[in-house]
């Protein structure tokens, strides 16, 4: 069994957001009205942050890293959902089950990545979003949380092509939007597993760091410092 | 004391009504599709295979119902028939896809793949469709209703997996 | 002796009952208009979802939520008070129990709505039974407010079978009803003692299940990553919190009361002063409490832990956290601590500002922590909507039909435990008479002398 | 106990009442989804479709998905060597423009200020009659147009059609035709591109290279490339924006001193003498006065009073700069947003010239076989969008997909000027500023529905990327490029167009590379070995048989590229004179203590605003700032200090032209004299779009050559 992982690479990545837009339009994110994002209700499952400004003017190293769902080894989420509506699949992928969900919105409490979004209203959507939905994801109810499940749909067909096509799942046959579309690939996505695997090797970079790991979620989704090119 | 029978009675009476509204609901037809169309004929009489027509069974998470196209391979011209088949014909001759009502559908979030069942798992179309060719009309309801409880049934019969998010999405 | 013939006695007990003012009519209608409108506001939530709250990422759980955990504390008031007292055999404690009993009856229903309120799927709440999982607190909590409720409500109505045998007796209107509850109760010694019996078991196993309430409730907390909630004092923190609460709000309902019905002969000093002790006690108990609690996140100084901590201290949400202070610790210890100001009216307000203090006290626990996330954005502010406000002033109107209500069915006083304590009392002087003192006592004079000197 | 009947029939009542409740609460709840039938829907077939992103001049390929023969997604085109599979959040929507419900469904007309729907045939007969009877009055010269694509073969064709018109007033609004435009003023040839392949010394002035550039995923990954080579990214810009992120050394300066900087380091690189002699010696006429001029009026120390950059900074550079292999001083359309936009570029061009263009390459002809690959205001043509303010001769106004309302301060003017006219035409296939003011409308394809073809040479071989139509187009809307061939046919500007079509006359463009047989096509992956050897040598297998097999397979694959071109260092052939080179004269210093400035700033790939009319990216502006649907403000902590502002607060900005509303960022990304303000909210012709249009609050700043509008030349106030 796979474990997936993603590791992304700040020293690439130029923060052009293609990931976030990729996200939104994959996953059929809702987009709500604009008083409600105004209101701190946008939702987003990939989300560009801005985190601090190292140094003093003008020799300044802005830091900014896309934020998406960690998918923890040790997940804070599914420990407190009291219906198993968000669990841990045995690859390793921290599912989301929108059926299953009450709404208790628990999960998001003790998230401390904060990557749950909760579907407070259910909206009509711009014309041109609901005709481009992607067949492959449904539309989440009003009254839900959801977040990014690494794209769980891409998986379900790969692996049903790969079946059909009577072989294993290869490396290549399923990688989330965000990893698809990265301008730079500086997102790498694979199995954490296979000591082989690009991802494995990166995450074992002398600059990999994971996002709050001191509080020993054990985070799937790792980074690679951004480091200046010479000393 | 006697109130406590009227109210035993009234929740006897709820109950009763729930139940019985429910068993006429699953009977009721579903759908009035605009020809009769007669799998006996076709799957039956003439041992046309499923495939044939609905064609993506094996290749695409929906099998499809067949375009005007399929059925123009044969109807091209009126053979001899009755008058559902003249319907078919203008149909065919005015290049109009036929509206059928679809009667199995699948939620949104939930993915039900034919390739999956069909192509992978090697079933039976039977399974859940029931011996079509024996239907002299278009069927009116699902033989194997789409309930999650069903699927489940089969897969825990099967020991396919029961993981919620291989189907949930 | 039966009942019958010394029912005059305590004849004010009954007024209530059978004798309504228009005041009350008047009261009755603002209230449930205002629970009307909450109850149409809650509708309107049901149709447009949850967006209709002030709620928003990442202040995720707000009024509800605060609501919830402060009913549930009022609701200590009752059962875990009056069992204690039961337990030590405080004779003051007679008038009381019932009141605080009720509290607990009514407040646990409203405080155990409120989650289902803030459900974003309330249409699913069946698949807490039929999916849950026991790993989760919340599910925890679903348990053991289940098994409250059914407990307080047995131990409410225990006591009350004697009081309607009573009422029964005395006929009227409701008499069918009254049978009904009363399950022929005759106040034969035998049925007295399997009552005793029965309460005695209740309130022993009362109080665990009460404890254990509130705790889990600080466990829903306490059990997250979140900083400000991830500490081990929460479960007594909470229990204290809630006793504390519980004692006010009982004291409040009794001063109403005595207002309303004029029970000043039942509720006398004496027991003001009581509980007024009591809740001194447990206004330092918090603040000692509370004082732990910060004083170890602040040498802790964990960046995310003083984020949360300098929002309540000197950020958006000081106002509060010092009108809390106020109210919690200042005025109440000022007021009970001086047997000038430790009266009725000082007690009412120490009682009123402790209510609003803990009430502010779950505010300050849930938001400021929602509000600082560990990572940058998203920064949350919360104003709560109008949907919000009136819910939780159709919850509190809720609270006081409900007591009307039951004042118009049930003594609010426990007529035998009175009844009960004078003959207790004067055998156990006639006793004492006897054991310590010289000379032969007649039960019959003690009794006379003992009445001439009431 | 017994039952009397009275007690029966209460029973009674009481399960038939139960019984109507129970009953109908089931049917109301189950009754809806039990009974709705379904339509018959597709089986869902997914299909794929290769075409080229028009949204900006990187031409990056793209994939669109197509289920049930309708597009659904965009993705990039694994197989285009300009983006690898790798895309921007623009190319992203490609598919919600196409559905896009502002879409202009058929041709317009204005009649008495509404716009009203006429057939096609009558919109085109109405500008035929027009332009015919110009013709013969002779008044060629009233014709106007103005156009903003980027695409060589409509540009050309533009050209050619006002040619043929005889009419001078085109104003062609593209990126890569404004980045070149300086050394097309000094009657240069342009370098094609930067060798990425040996650059080490990357000086970029004001250029928001990854994010607005010719081609940002390019130079995305070529400065990553450049980064991990251990070379260095300097900055020399107003604002630090993430194309700046990973710069090693950012000098905050303002747009119209970029000249002082670049010629201080000239200064450093002369003194030192560590500059190319001999390059200098061949290619400089007047060398000595050049450096004359530069030894006497651009001292480091000068500059830094002058601009506030540190001296020593700028020394480092220019050491840094000199002792590089290949450093390349690099500027594009960016460097034209400012009073002394063409006299700063060519400072940087001079700069350049002192280490010879090492960095700069050139495409010999070989490689692109006669296809003119810049295509903008040919020399010497400086008519431009003001000029509709002064000339009030003009007839009839041709306009393509510009929306030069809304980014130039002037707008009043131009609005003015604009509804003087009498004809307007409209090619844009929505409604927006611009368009608004037209007289009549032929709204143009969307990308997805439309065949177009894009040259570019930014990455050092020769590419073009094909656009296919991926669906026939939904609505009665006509190619532009399509309108134009037919004008030019029937009024027979040209020999033998008559019923040509677009296709057509792409074809014809484009077949000199099929004759010329060298590249391939993007499906081929890059050969090597013997192959490569071959192919330099020009020999190599086609895979197509004849020009229509080759065009099919160019739709098929997404576009033809040459992946070893003849190329070579760029040498300007003509000679540098120091008098054009330091043609005008130097801007005041900046005044950042006197008062604030206002400086816009460009974000999310929105190059001339007119991309952001998409939900999802207009959601998306200011996310990483955590700001939804509201125009912010980004002042520097220490000037936000001085000013007590605190973070994320709402302020008032006063300009000459009024004052907004925004929301004040701490940032120190921003110089302390300035405010920036980013570009692209403030639609007023889309209601969708809340938010300011900073560019109508600035000053009515241009420089003067190109009438290109200055982005950080207003004062402000803030309060």
């Amino acid at each position: 069994m796979p474990k997936y992982g993603m590791v992304i690479d700040l020293n690439k990545c130029t923060s052009c957001q293609a990931c976030v837009t990729a996200c939104k339009l994959e996953n059929n994110v809702q987009i709500v009205p604009i008083e409600d994002a105004i209101n701190g209700r946008a939702m987003f499952w990939m989300k560009m942050l801005t985190m601090e400004y190292d140094g003093d003017y003008p020799d300044i190293k802005p830091k900014a890293l896309p934020r998406n769902c960690m998918q923890c080894d040790e997940p804070p989420c599914i420990k407190v959902c009291p219906v198993r509506a968000t669990y841990k699949r045995d690859d390793g992928i921290v599912a989301q089950i929108y059926p299953q969900c009450i709404g208790c919105r628990y999960c998001m409490a003790n998230c401390p990545y904060t990557v749950k979004v909760f579907n407070w209203h259910k909206t009509e959507q711009p014309q041109e979003i609901e005709k481009s939905y992607n067949p492959d994801v449904s539309v989440r109810p009003k009254g839900v949380v959801e977040k990014c499940t690494f794209c769980v749909h891409r998986l379900q067909i790969a692996q049903e092509k790969a079946k059909a096509e009577h072989r294993g799942l290869e490396p290549g046959d399923y990688v989330p939007a965000c990893v698809e579309v990265c301008p730079v690939s500086a997102i790498l996505f694979g199995d954490l597993d296979d000591p082989q695997s690009d991802v494995s090797k990166a995450s074992r970079d002398y600059r990999a760091f994971g996002l709050l790991e001191e509080l020993g979620t054990v985070p799937k989704v790792r980074y690679l410092n951004a480091i200046e090119s010479e000393e | 004391m006697k109130k406590i029978f009227v109210i035993l009675a009234t929740v006897t009476g709820f109950v009763a009504g729930v139940f019985a509204v429910n068993k006429i609901i699953s009977n009721i037809d579903r759908a009035v599709q605009p020809i009769n169309f007669s799998h006996a004929v076709h799957a039956g009489k003439f041992k046309i295979p499923c495939m044939a027509c609905h064609q993506h069974v094996l290749t695409n998470a929906r099998a499809g119902i067949p375009n005007i196209e399929v059925c123009s391979a044969c109807h091209s011209s009126p053979l001899k028939g009755g008058p559902g088949e003249k319907l078919v014909y203008d149909y065919v001759t005015e290049h109009k896809q036929i509206p059928w009502y679809s009667i199995y559908y699948v939620p949104s979030y939930a993915y039900f793949s034919h390739r999956r069942h069909v192509g992978i798992g090697k079933l039976e179309c039977t399974e859940c469709h029931g011996d079509m060719a024996s239907l002299a009309s278009p069927p009116t309801k699902q033989f194997l209703q789409v309930k999650m409880s069903n699927c489940l049934n089969c897969h825990v019969k099967r020991h396919v997996t029961t993981d919620c998010s291989h189907c949930h999405r | 002796m039966t009942y019958r013939d010394m029912n005059d006695e305590d004849e004010t007990l009954f007024k209530p009952i059978y004798q309504t003012g228009k005041n009350f009519y008047i009261l009755a209608a603002i209230f449930s208009t205002v629970f009307l409108i909450g109850i149409g506001l809650y509708i309107r939530q049901l149709v447009l979802g949850l967006g209709v709250t002030g709620m928003n990422e990442p202040v995720t759980w707000a009024f509800y939520i605060v609501d919830f955990v402060f009913f549930i504390g009022i609701s200590h008031a009752g059962t875990l008070i009056s069992a204690i007292l039961r337990l030590s055999k405080a004779e003051w404690r007679r008038p009381i129990t019932r009141m605080a009993e009720v509290i607990t009856g009514i407040v646990l229903a409203i405080g155990g709505l409120h989650p289902i309120i803030d459900l974003g799927r309330p249409d699913r709440i069946m698949h807490l039974f039929e999916r849950g999982r026991l790993q989760s607190p919340l599910l925890w909590d679903v348990t053991s407010i289940t098994a409250y409720f059914t407990a307080s409500t047995i131990y409410l109505y225990l006591p009350l079978i004697p009081d309607i045998a009573l009422l029964r007796d005395r006929g009227g209107k409701l008499e069918n009803l009254y049978k009904i509850l009363a399950w022929g109760y005759k106040g034969t010694p035998e049925q007295k003692h399997a009552l005793e019996k029965a309460i005695n078991i209740l309130m022993v196993m009362v109080i665990p299940i009460a404890v254990s309430v509130h705790t889990i409730i600080a466990w829903i907390f306490g059990m997250t990553l979140q900083p400000g909630w991830h500490s081990t004092i929460f479960g007594p923190y909470f229990v204290v919190g809630a006793i504390y609460s519980g004692i006010a709000a009982l004291l409040i309902v009794m001063i109403v009361f005595r207002k309303a019905y004029h029970f000043e002969d039942y509720l006398k000093e004496i027991h003001f002063q009581y509980l007024g002790t009591l809740l001194l006690i447990m206004s330092l108990l918090w603040t000692y409490f509370t004082f732990a609690e910060y004083l170890t996140a602040f040498y802790g100084h964990e960046p995310a832990e003083m984020r949360v901590f300098f929002y309540k201290f000197n950020g958006g949400y000081a106002p509060f956290f010092w009108l809390m202070v106020f109210c919690n610790f200042i005025l109440p210890v000022v007021i009970l601590s001086n047997r000038r100001l430790k009266k009725l009216p000082g007690i009412l307000m120490a009682s009123i500002a402790v209510v609003i203090g803990m009430w502010l006290e779950r505010l300050i626990i849930i938001i400021p922590t929602l509000a600082n996330p560990r990572l940058p954005y998203p920064t949350g502010v919360y104003i709560p909507s109008l949907t919000e406000i009136s819910l939780f002033a159709a919850a509190v109107s809720a609270f006081v039909l409900g007591f009307m209500g039951f004042s118009k069915l049930f003594p609010l006083i426990s007529i035998w435990e009175i009844k009960e304590g004078r003959l207790q009392s004067v055998h156990e002087v006639s006793a004492r008479l006897r054991e310590y003192l010289p000379g032969r006592h007649d039960e019959k004079q003690v009794e006379a002398t003992l009445k001439a000197e009431i | 106990m017994q039952i009397n009947r009275r007690d029966f029939v209460k029973l009674l009542g009481g399960s038939l009442i139960g019984f109507t409740v129970g009953g109908v609460g089931e049917a109301l709840l189950k009754i809806p989804n039990a009974v709705m039938p379904i339509l018959y829907k597709g089986p869902k077939t997914e299909s794929w479709k290769l075409t080229t992103c028009a949204k900006c001049p990187g031409a990056c390929g793209l994939r669109i998905r197509l289920v049930d023969g309708l597009p659904v997604q965009a993705f990039g085109n694994p197989l285009s060597p300009i983006n690898f599979g790798g895309v921007c959040p623009m190319g992203l929507t490609s598919v919600e423009s196409l559905y896009n419900p502002d879409r202009l469904m058929s041709p317009m007309k204005k009649v008495n200020g509404k716009f009203q729907e006429i057939s096609y045939t009558e919109a085109y007969g109405a500008i035929v009659s027009e332009l015919r009877k110009n013709i013969r009055q002779g008044d060629e010269h009233k014709i106007a147009f103005i156009a903003q694509t980027e695409s060589v073969f409509m540009a050309n064709l533009i050209q050619m059609f006002m040619n043929g018109i005889g009419s001078r007033r085109l104003y062609m609004d593209n990126f890569v035709g404004n980045s070149r435009l300086p050394y097309q003023n000094l009657k240069m040839d342009h370098p094609d591109f930067i060798d990425f392949e040996h650059t080490d010394y990357l000086l970029n002035f004001g250029s928001q290279i990854t994010e607005i550039s010719e081609s940002p995923l390019f130079f995305s990954r070529a400065i990553n490339s450049l980064r991990e080579r251990k070379g260095k990214l300097v900055t020399v810009a107003p604002k630090l924006t993430p194309s700046g992120f990973k710069t090693s050394r950012w000098m905050p300066v303002m747009p119209e001193n970029f000249g002082d900087i670049a010629l201080a380091i000239a200064y450093v690189i002369i003194s030192d003498g560590t500059y190319d002699k001999s390059f200098v010696q061949n290619h400089f006429e007047d060398f000595d006065t050049f450096r004359e001029l530069v030894i006497q009026n651009y001292t480091p120390s000068a500059v830094q009073a002058r601009v506030g950059v540190d001296a020593d900074q700028i020394i480092s550079t220019a050491r840094e700069f000199a002792n590089a292999s290949a450093p390349a001083a690099y500027f594009d359309e960016a460097i034209l947003h400012s009073s002394n936009g063409l006299r700063n570029a060519y400072a940087i061009i001079a700069l350049n010239a002192l280490k010879g263009f090492a960095a700069f390459g050139k495409l010999s002809e070989a490689g692109l076989k006669g296809l003119k690959i810049d295509s903008n205001r040919d020399g010497g043509n400086t008519w431009n969008k003001n000029n509709l303010i002064g000339e009030s001769d003009i007839d009839v106004l041709f306009i393509y997909r510009s929306n030069f309302i809304f980014n130039s301060p002037n707008a009043e003017d131009l609005r003015k000027a604009v509804s003087r006219i009498p004809l307007v035409v409209s090619f844009s296939p929505f409604i927006d500023e611009t368009t608004e003011l037209a007289d009549l409308i032929i709204p143009d394809h969307d990308d997805l529905e439309k065949l177009d073809a894009y040259l570019s040479t930014t990455i050092g071989s020769p590419i073009l990327s094909m656009q296919q139509p991926v669906v026939k187009s939904f609505y009665s809307t006509v190619h532009t490029g399509d309108v134009i061939t037919s004008l030019i046919g029937d009024l027979n500007l040209q020999e033998g167009w008559k019923d040509r079509s677009y296709e057509s006359y792409l074809k014809a463009a484009i077949k000199p590379i099929y004759d010329h047989g060298v590249g391939m096509l993007m499906s081929q992956k890059k050969p090597t070995g013997i192959e490569k050897s071959l192919q330099q040598a020009g020999w190599q297998l086609v895979p197509y048989s004849d020009f229509d097999d080759f065009w099919q397979q160019l739709l098929r694959y997404g576009g033809w590229w040459n992946p070893f071109p003849k190329v070579t260092g760029y040498t300007p052939e003509v000679l540098l004179k120091t008098d054009q080179l330091m043609s005008t004269k130097d801007k005041g210093s900046h005044p950042a203590a006197a008062q604030l400035r206002l400086n816009i700033f460009f974000r999310n790939f929105d190059y001339k605003g007119n991309l952001l009319r998409n939900p999802v990216l207009t959601e998306q502006f200011g996310m990483d700032r955590d700001i939804y649907y509201t125009t912010w403000v980004e002042v520097n902590p220490k000037t936000a200090e001085k000013l007590s502002i605190a973070h994320r607060s709402k302020v008032k900005i006063k300009t000459e032209k009024g004052g907004f509303e925004a929301i004040a960022i701490h940032s120190p990304t921003t110089m302390p004299g300035n405010i920036d303000i980013p570009f692209g909210l403030g639609h007023t012709a889309d209601k969708r779009m809340l938010g300011i249009n900073p560019v109508h609050y600035s000053d009515d700043v241009f420089d003067e050559h190109t009438g290109e509008p200055s982005y950080s030349e207003t004062l402000v106030k803030i309060l």
